[in-house]
């Protein structure tokens, strides 16, 4: 028989994970902003969103993260590598969405070299979605071929039932039912059917886009410099994406010591692909709007069969401009015989 | 007739007899009640131009995108007040010539909007004077006044909360017409003044370091505080810097396409009480 | 890979007393690309230096500090012992461990740690310092002098007589300044004017001297080499070539009560008046403000009587732009107004006046012909008493400093009053007798001895008038007992200080001064008569109190400065210059409204067509200065300042 | 038994005027704390606000701007620039938090070496009292360590 966590025994749970030490982490309110952060107890969580402000990402890959200490010596630099940071957590919360996003970046972190900073990270981590029963204008999940209950990416789904009093249990991966056993005795048996998914409609035709995105024709189309001239080239579409995975080596520090730092870098930035030489391959806004688009519907799923986008639509949620990946494709799909 | 029509039929009439060869306007956004930037380049697009109280970023810095001036051609732009302002600052800083620009004015009024008269930068110099003689918001924030009567380790607690949100996106940069540089100072890397990284450090001296440049020259349009992703209340330091320059230095951003940058220029006799 | 050489000297006792050298330089020789790092008892001597070149040499040195004294004392010596070695002087950099902090620390192990951060953080600034060359700028040969005094026409004539131009700029009618008040000069006694009023005429005569009286230097701009001065002409309201002198102007001039200022209100002169008889030029001038006619509009007797029709009530005010290489500033000095000693009564009784005065009383061409006769009633006074340092010496009220010449210049009085007044009894209360100098102690013992001057050591308390007489209230401290005089004639040797709006003026021409508004010499000692500002020079008694012959003398050190200056087509500037990234530059123009010196131009960048794509800033290397006022104004850090880069200044506090 | 703190203080100065005026200091062998570290400047219109961040993260528990005093400028007027900017930096510094008590500023001339070396006491001891800037140490500690999560 399907099993239940009610919300008033989620205190409990939190006590659980935490005495076998998990890190409790879920969405949270703080400073004018949604997060996923630490928590101490259930009532810290911000459930009745549609998503947080900021993605799942910098659990797995922090903004900002250092890699490697030095200090030039006179006859040698001394270096200490900092080794990925270990500790069990547990995200309560997550949305399908972020969960995906982070299960499409597990082949990137781990293609030509395993990033030990993502998996240390990801083998340590157990995610608990919910699936969403609110939506918005920007959300696109269906889109890209998910959904406001898929399961991909996460350890555990869980489906809120009537009321807000509980949510029904699933399992999706041996890790999320391990994490639940240990609260096994705390889940209820029920027959209660859980409220219904999100309506979230479809905005546009991926597979149709997508053709149009690969042939080579289109690559030096106006409709590029059409879509993106209002583009004022801040990164916030990139940081807030659960699946841009681009980041800078940099190292700071005074003149004989310092870090050395990875940092979340983003295609939207001139200086990205700047040369030392001065020349910049991409050297317009709409260039590097387009390697956006083009990197998650061509590129990536050339190379790993995965679109690279969740659909959770941040990136025109949060544009100050009113851009984003689906007025995009939506163009796109106008033009499309 | 609504401003919007009036504004539209300008627009067809601008565009149809050449004088300028595209509008930086407003349309509809993803949601009703979202504006977003339009660029209308013809006289059949001009029905997209929407014109409402909704309509609130500040587009001057569209202007100064890199080759858009460059053939000598005009351009239309719809200006609040500040975006006037912006107008001025960008022409004292021969960033662009402000023959080439029509306004296209409008200010709210209540829940509407109201026209305002003129066309070029020039004809908006009374405006602009009773602007800074009676500043439409108040100089008296009370954020900024609860944040005055902390102390000084309250005050730095609360901005190492905010900034330590700080995704450094530069989303506030990007947004600013004020931030025209070729090159921004976070982008020197030798040497590295500000640190890029994302931790509260490299985020406080950026989100110092930006606000310095905007003293004296930030005309509080509000693009930046808007624009952050995570929601910094950059507005609060941007006035406590326009406060600044008008107490100690009665200068009011954007006054005039003349105006000596603040930190350009000097008196004398400017105040010192705290120089030992 | 950075080699730097650390040289760290002793100073004798001065460093090593204090700082632990070994421990500094252990410290320095671990430090990451210090190839060498060595201590010395005096790096500044030639072994030391010697050993330095050595040292470059040998391990190929791609830098060097010396931690040594301020880099104002021997930065020169080192980084001209780089060159020597082969190594670009701008390669070398001076830690300051002994004004900084040998000699201001008390604890050794403190001052050690402090020594090896600044040493550290000049090492750091130097791994990142440029090879740099010397800018050259060419040299106008022509100077002006600032002040008709002694001091001015000494070094107009010196530079004029070698061959070189001179513009004398005096703002009085006349040349001559405060000598020409002078009766006679001690130590010798002869007559001022005698001794003066040749040079002056000299000085007007001479074929390489251009003389601006009645003139004012109202702006200048450049440096050395390239001055340009903006010079008032102030309007005489007398066609100067026209007059030919003769004095009928002023002979028919109904104002003539006016108070003389060349008799220091002693004598009266007229509206239109030549300050003096020996005025040079002898060409009057119209004194506006007490003019009829300026004032009411009806007179013009002068105008009248002047035959060669040379007056001209219209005449404007002119400016003059004149290009110079070099400037002297003989400015000169003020008597102080001893107002502020309530109790001497200087102001309130006609009878007690200042040494100044005295002069004008004594002098054959004075309002009483050289008699001694009291302002009050033209009385020869039986009984003077003279009280030295009224102003000097004295941080309550007057000054702080000596004077220095009030000594002298009370016993010549002393002894001018004992010659011209048979029986005269003279009393100079005094605090010490200061005449150092060729010649004065003799000259104050003959006033004592053959004059009979009777010194009196202790301050004067008060003075007052009772019968006729001036009371006067002291104390003679070697007896130790207070002492009441009944004098006819009171004499304060008031103190000499800056003249009125000398700080303005030192701001004018871009120059520095002391609290009390004498200007700065670049070195007390070292370099005594050059300003801080490269190509202004100082003479005479702007820059500090001083009698004639040391006025002359530095006078003519000024002169021998610029001569030197000018003995060169071109001058090596020190390369320390902005220079802007055109490739980074907004072209905002901050930095050219920033710019003291105008120095940075608007430049366009053109495409092939010659369209211009972009504007940005330019610094002229010849008109900066280096004070990198523009850098910081720089947002998108575009502007570098050579010397004090972004670069190096980071890596300096990083290195701390 | 605690030791007595031993704030760092970097000094930004300009050549022409402070700089000498500590050289004066020295001339006249005043004694002073050791605790200022001077960075030589051609004039205070050289000297940036990013200085005195830099300085702060080097660890500097407080920070001292000076140089010639107003009209006395060797380049005439680049501390009458300088002051327009301290004074929009200071409100700046005040406004985030960073305590105004730490950031001084002066006017030091050549001929004060007196009013230097009285000025690094005071300010030393003031700075003393303050004690450590914990705060911003608190952000440097922060850049070296592991992300929290």
């Amino acid at each position: 028989m399907p099993k239940i966590l009610s919300a008033d025994k989620l205190d409990n749970c939190i006590e659980r994970w935490k005495s076998s030490g998990n890190t409790v982490i879920g969405p949270v309110r703080k400073s004018n902003i949604s997060a996923y952060r630490p928590v101490e107890k259930a009532s810290e969580f911000e459930l009745d969103i549609v998503l947080p402000d900021l993605s799942i990402k910098e659990l797995f890959f922090p903004q900002t993260e250092p890699i490697l200490k030095y200090a030039i010596r006179k006859q040698a630099i001394d270096t200490t590598e900092f080794l990925p940071p270990s500790g069990k957590r547990i995200v309560f919360g997550a949305r399908p969405c972020d969960a995906s996003g982070v299960a499409i970046d597990d082949p990137l972190f781990g293609w030509d070299y395993r990033d030990e900073y993502w998996f240390q990270r990801r083998n340590e981590t157990v995610i608990v979605s919910i699936a969403c029963v609110k939506a918005d204008d920007f959300c696109m999940c269906t889109s890209l071929n998910l959904a406001p209950d898929s399961t991909m990416g996460s350890d555990i789904l869980l489906r809120p039932i009537n009321g807000g009093k509980g949510w029904l249990v699933e399992e999706i991966t041996d890790r999320g039912r391990d994490a639940f056993a240990s609260i096994a005795d705390l889940l209820q048996e029920s027959t209660e059917s859980p409220v219904p998914p999100a309506a979230v409609p479809e905005k546009f035709n991926l597979e149709a886009c997508v053709e149009w995105l690969k042939n080579p024709e289109n690559f030096e189309s106006r409709f590029w410099k059409e879509i993106s001239v209002r583009c004022i080239g801040c990164a916030s579409c990139t940081y807030l994406c659960p699946t841009c995975h681009c980041f800078d080596i940099q190292d700071e520090g005074d003149t004989y010591s310092g870090i050395r730092r990875k940092n979340w870098d983003s295609c939207s930035f001139a200086l990205f692909t700047m040369h030392t030489s001065g020349h910049n391959p991409r050297s317009t806004q709409s260039a590097r709007w387009r390697q956006r688009i083009m990197h998650k519907f061509n590129y990536f799923p050339g190379k790993f069969s995965l679109n690279k986008c969740s659909g959770c639509g941040r990136c025109s949620r949060q544009c100050p401009v009113d851009m984003g990946i689906t007025e995009t494709l939506q163009e796109i799909s106008k033009l499309l015989p | 007739m609504s401003i919007e029509v009036q504004y539209r039929n300008r627009a067809k009439e601008l565009l149809s007899n050449g004088e300028v060869k595209l509008v930086v306007g407003y349309t509809g956004g993803t949601t009703p009640e979202r504006r977003r930037p339009v660029f209308i380049s013809s006289a059949e697009q001009v029905d997209r131009l929407v014109l409402d109280d909704l309509c609130i970023a500040n587009l001057s810095g569209y202007l100064v995108t890199e080759s858009l001036l460059s053939d000598e051609k005009s351009v239309a732009v719809f200006l609040r007040p500040e975006g006037i302002r912006s107008i001025n600052i960008l022409a004292a800083e021969n960033q662009l010539n402000p023959d080439q620009i029509v306004i296209f004015g409008f200010e709210p009024a209540g829940n509407t909007i109201k026209a305002l008269d003129g066309t070029n930068a020039l004809e908006f110099s009374e405006f602009v004077v009773s602007l800074s003689e009676n500043p439409s918001v108040s100089d008296s924030d009370p954020v900024i006044e609860k944040l005055e009567k902390m102390s000084a380790q309250e005050r730095f607690s609360f901005w190492q909360d905010e900034f330590s949100k700080c995704i450094k996106c530069y989303a506030c940069r990007q947004a600013c017409p004020m931030c025209y540089c070729r090159r921004c100072i976070v982008d020197c890397n030798q040497p590295q003044w500000i640190n890029t990284s994302p931790h509260t450090l490299g985020n406080f001296e950026w989100n110092i370091i930006r606000a310095f440049h905007l003293a004296g020259r930030c005309v509080e349009c509000g693009n930046c505080d808007r624009a952050c992703p995570v929601n910094i209340p950059l507005r609060l330091i941007n006035r406590r810097m326009a406060v600044e320059a008008r107490e100690s230095f009665d200068h009011f951003a954007g006054l005039s396409m003349t105006q000596e940058p603040v930190l350009a220029s000097f008196k004398k006799d400017d105040s010192e009480t705290f120089i030992l | 890979m950075a080699k730097i050489g650390v040289f760290i000297c002793h100073c004798g006792e001065n460093i090593a007393g204090k700082v632990d050298t070994s421990r500094l330089a252990a410290a320095l020789g671990d430090h990451p690309g210090v190839s060498v790092s060595v201590e010395y008892k005096y790096f500044c001597s030639d072994p030391g230096q010697e050993s330095v070149k050595k040292a470059i040499r040998e391990n190929h040195l791609t830098g060097v500090v010396v931690a040594a004294c301020s880099p104002r004392m021997h930065e020169a010596t080192f980084r001209k012992a780089c060159a020597e070695a082969g190594l670009n002087p701008y390669l070398c950099e001076i830690a300051n461990i002994r004004e900084h902090c040998s000699w201001v620390h008390s604890d050794g192990d403190m001052a050690t740690d402090k020594a090896i951060d600044i040493t550290r953080s000049m090492v750091e600034k130097v791994k990142r310092n440029n090879m740099l060359q010397p800018i050259e700028v060419p040299v106008t040969r022509r100077a002006m002098v600032i002040g008709g005094g002694i001091a001015g026409i000494q070094a107009a004539l010196d530079i004029a007589s070698a061959g070189q131009e001179v513009v004398l700029v005096e703002r009085e009618p006349s040349l001559g300044g405060h000598m020409a008040q002078l009766s006679e000069t001690f130590p010798t006694l002869d007559c001022s004017q005698c001794i003066m009023t040749p040079r002056m005429v000299e000085a007007a005569q001479h074929p390489n001297i251009r003389l601006l009286t009645y003139a004012e230097v109202e702006h200048v701009d450049g440096y050395i080499g390239n001055f340009k001065v903006r010079v008032r002409m102030k309007s005489r309201f007398v066609h100067m070539d026209k007059c030919t002198g003769c004095g009928d102007c002023y002979l028919k001039c109904p104002v003539k009560k006016i108070p003389s200022e060349f008799d220091c209100g002693l004598g009266k002169r007229t509206a239109i008046y030549t300050p003096f008889a020996q005025s040079v030029p002898n060409n009057p001038v119209i004194d506006k403000t007490n003019c009829i006619y300026f004032k009411n509009g009806k007179c013009k007797l002068c105008q009248k009587a002047c035959a060669a029709d040379a007056i001209d009530f219209e005449m404007q005010d002119e400016f003059l732009e004149l290009e110079v290489g070099a400037i002297v500033v003989a400015t000169g000095f003020q008597v102080q107004n001893t107002a502020m000693y309530g109790e001497y009564g200087y102001g309130k009784y006609a009878d007690v006046i200042t040494g100044l005065q005295f002069e004008r009383l004594a002098s054959a061409s004075g309002p009483t012909a050289g008699k001694i006769l009291r302002p009050s009633d033209q009385k020869e006074p039986e009984h003077i008493v003279f009280i030295q340092c009224a102003g000097s010496r004295d941080p309550s009220k007057g000054v702080r400093y000596c004077s220095k010449i009030c000594c002298m210049y009370t016993a010549k009085h002393a002894m001018l009053y004992a010659h011209k007044v048979q029986g005269g009894k003279t009393s100079i209360f005094y605090m010490d007798i200061r005449a150092g100098g060729k010649g004065y102690d003799e000259f104050t013992r003959r006033a004592i001895e053959e004059d009979e001057a009777s010194y009196l050591r202790g301050r004067v308390s008060k003075v007052w008038e009772e019968n006729g007489k001036l009371m006067v209230r002291g104390v003679d401290t070697l007896l130790g007992r207070p002492v009441e005089i009944a004098a006819d004639m009171v004499v304060l040797a008031t103190a000499m200080v800056a003249q009125p709006g000398a700080k303005e003026f030192a701001k004018t021409i871009g120059i520095g001064y002391d609290e009390y508004g004498f200007y700065n010499e670049a070195h007390l000692k070292l370099r005594p008569v050059e300003s801080s500002t490269a190509g202004i020079f100082l003479a005479g008694t702007c820059q500090s109190p001083k009698d004639i012959p040391d006025s002359v003398a530095q006078a003519s050190a000024s002169a021998s400065k610029v001569l030197a200056l000018f003995s060169k087509d071109r001058l090596e500037r020190e390369p320390v210059i902005a220079s802007c990234n055109e490739a980074t530059c907004a072209g905002c123009w901050g930095c050219v409204l920033a710019c003291p010196y105008n120095a940075i131009e608007k430049k366009d960048i053109l495409d092939r067509s010659g369209r211009v794509i972009k504007q940005v800033a330019s610094v002229n290397p010849g008109l900066c200065q280096g004070c990198g006022t523009c850098v910081t104004f720089c947002r998108s850090n575009s502007i570098d300042l050579a010397g004090f880069t972004e670069k190096q200044i980071f890596a300096e506090v990083m290195g701390l | 038994m605690s030791e007595q703190f031993e704030p760092k203080i970097v000094a930004f100065v300009c050549t022409y005027c402070t700089y000498a005026g500590a050289d004066l200091a020295g001339t006249s062998r005043l004694k002073y704390a050791p605790n200022v570290r001077l960075v030589r400047l051609p004039c205070t219109g050289r000297i940036s606000p990013m200085f005195i961040l830099k300085a702060l993260q080097k660890g500097a528990d407080g920070v001292l701007i000076s140089g010639c005093h107003p009209g006395d400028c060797h380049f005439t007027h680049g501390n009458y620039h300088a002051r327009r900017r301290w004074t929009v930096f200071r409100a700046l510094l005040d406004f985030t938090g960073i305590p105004t008590d730490r950031v001084k500023y002066s006017w030091i001339s050549a001929a004060e070496g007196v009013k230097f070396a009285e000025l690094i006491n005071t300010i030393t001891e003031d700075i003393r009292a303050l004690g450590p800037f914990t705060q911003y140490h608190g952000l440097i500690e922060e850049t070296q360590s592991q992300a929290s999560l």
